[in-house]
């Protein structure tokens, strides 16, 4: 089962993962990861909200074939992936990854491809308002290279 | 051929607009044509695409390199490299 | 901030998420992984229940080192371990960790390690009561061959 | 002096017992002397001690291989490998 949202709203991460669960009692291993603003930026700078700008329809597409993808590469039972676009503060959720399957490392692995490649290949895009104003963030090289370790 | 043009991010800030509908002359092919030909349109599409190292594209929502033919595309969108997530 | 906790009673994951986050809203990313008792073993038996047997004052100092140990490997802002003993049965939570941290890769690596680790040196047994009758689970020669990538 | 033995899962069912406090010999000085005395008490010490190499022991609940020194050691647990998580 392939769970895939993109949304405005803000949504309850603890809450989507006890539903996912409920989606799959038989896998022994569910992995889990939660993105959240943040407020502050590695340069120092307090950040005080962020606006994540999207392509409609081209995220919704992206990150339904990312699941296609890990679901290829390894033995799922299920996948969820929540993405938020808007406006978010800090603590807020931006993005929630959850996979199951029957083995630990199956989980882990499908978990942390789809949030290497989400960040490299889904078309979301954060503009920080901070103490030093309004900026768009810059694409990390760290994710380039994580995102790298997947190919083929 | 009608196409309709999609920017992003500071790549839209740049142009002044999201989106256009807009009519290519025939020998616009590429991806990096269509750039080309788009930077004529006004100081703010210049702008947008005075560094193409900095533009990612899109063709029918699918990533492209900028080598790409259009074809039959509908839909090119540019943008920043992304940071989703 | 570590949150270890061994206990008999049933704990709702994703309510335990959500407490959990309420506690590291400066992260950026937190990772956390669900391990549920199967109702299939890979030979082929149903499961009907299964019984982890613990020793009591050592599991929670072990599960207590593994997290200093997790916090000094990896820059943390927290980590959660709830590991449960007594009789459970297929599709309920047994272990539950869950780490925080600025970047993801850190939040990963932490809480794999920590899965990792548990299963090779926190002192639990499990007994799996099946269609064949009830016996005692064997270690796996894979969660050791995980266990050693983390060795220094 | 006396010194807690603690048993878990199938060495516990081998021994019949989970807990027992016992004064081991003075000459009994490594977690392997204890198996090797703890082999003699009965029948089912033995079972449970006859194949060294599935047992684990924990020193005052502390990991510890077999040829550890016993030492001031209050409490020594022998199981085998564990499988939780």
């Amino acid at each position: 089962m392939q769970d895939i949202r993109v949304q405005r709203e803000p949504f309850d991460a603890g809450a989507e993962i006890t539903a996912f669960l409920a989606t799959v009692p038989r896998s022994g291993g569910v992995a889990t990861f939660i993105g959240q603003v943040r407020d502050f930026r590695e340069s120092g700078e307090t950040v005080h909200a962020m606006t994540l700008e999207h392509y409609p329809g081209m995220a919704d597409r992206a990150l339904k074939a990312l699941a296609v993808d890990a679901a290829q590469r390894w033995p799922l039972d299920g996948a969820l992936i929540i993405h938020r676009y808007g406006e978010l503060h800090p603590g807020e959720a931006i993005v929630l990854v959850a996979t199951a399957a029957a083995h630990r490392g199956d989980a882990f692995a499908a978990c942390e491809f789809l949030m290497d490649w989400l960040k490299t290949k889904a078309p979301f895009w954060k503009k920080e308002a901070t103490s030093a104003g309004t900026s768009w963030v810059s694409a990390s090289a760290g994710d380039d290279a994580r995102a790298e370790r997947w190919k083929d | 051929m009608s196409l309709t043009v999609l920017y992003f991010a500071w790549v839209k800030e740049k142009v002044g607009c999201g989106q256009e509908t807009l009519a290519p002359p025939a020998d616009v092919a590429t991806v990096a044509g269509l750039m080309d030909w788009l930077s004529t349109l006004s100081p703010g599409h210049a702008a947008a695409f005075a560094d193409r190292r900095l533009i990612k594209s899109a063709v029918d929502q699918e990533h492209v390199d900028h080598g790409t033919a259009l074809g039959k595309a509908r839909e090119v969108a540019f943008f920043p490299p992304v940071t989703g997530g």
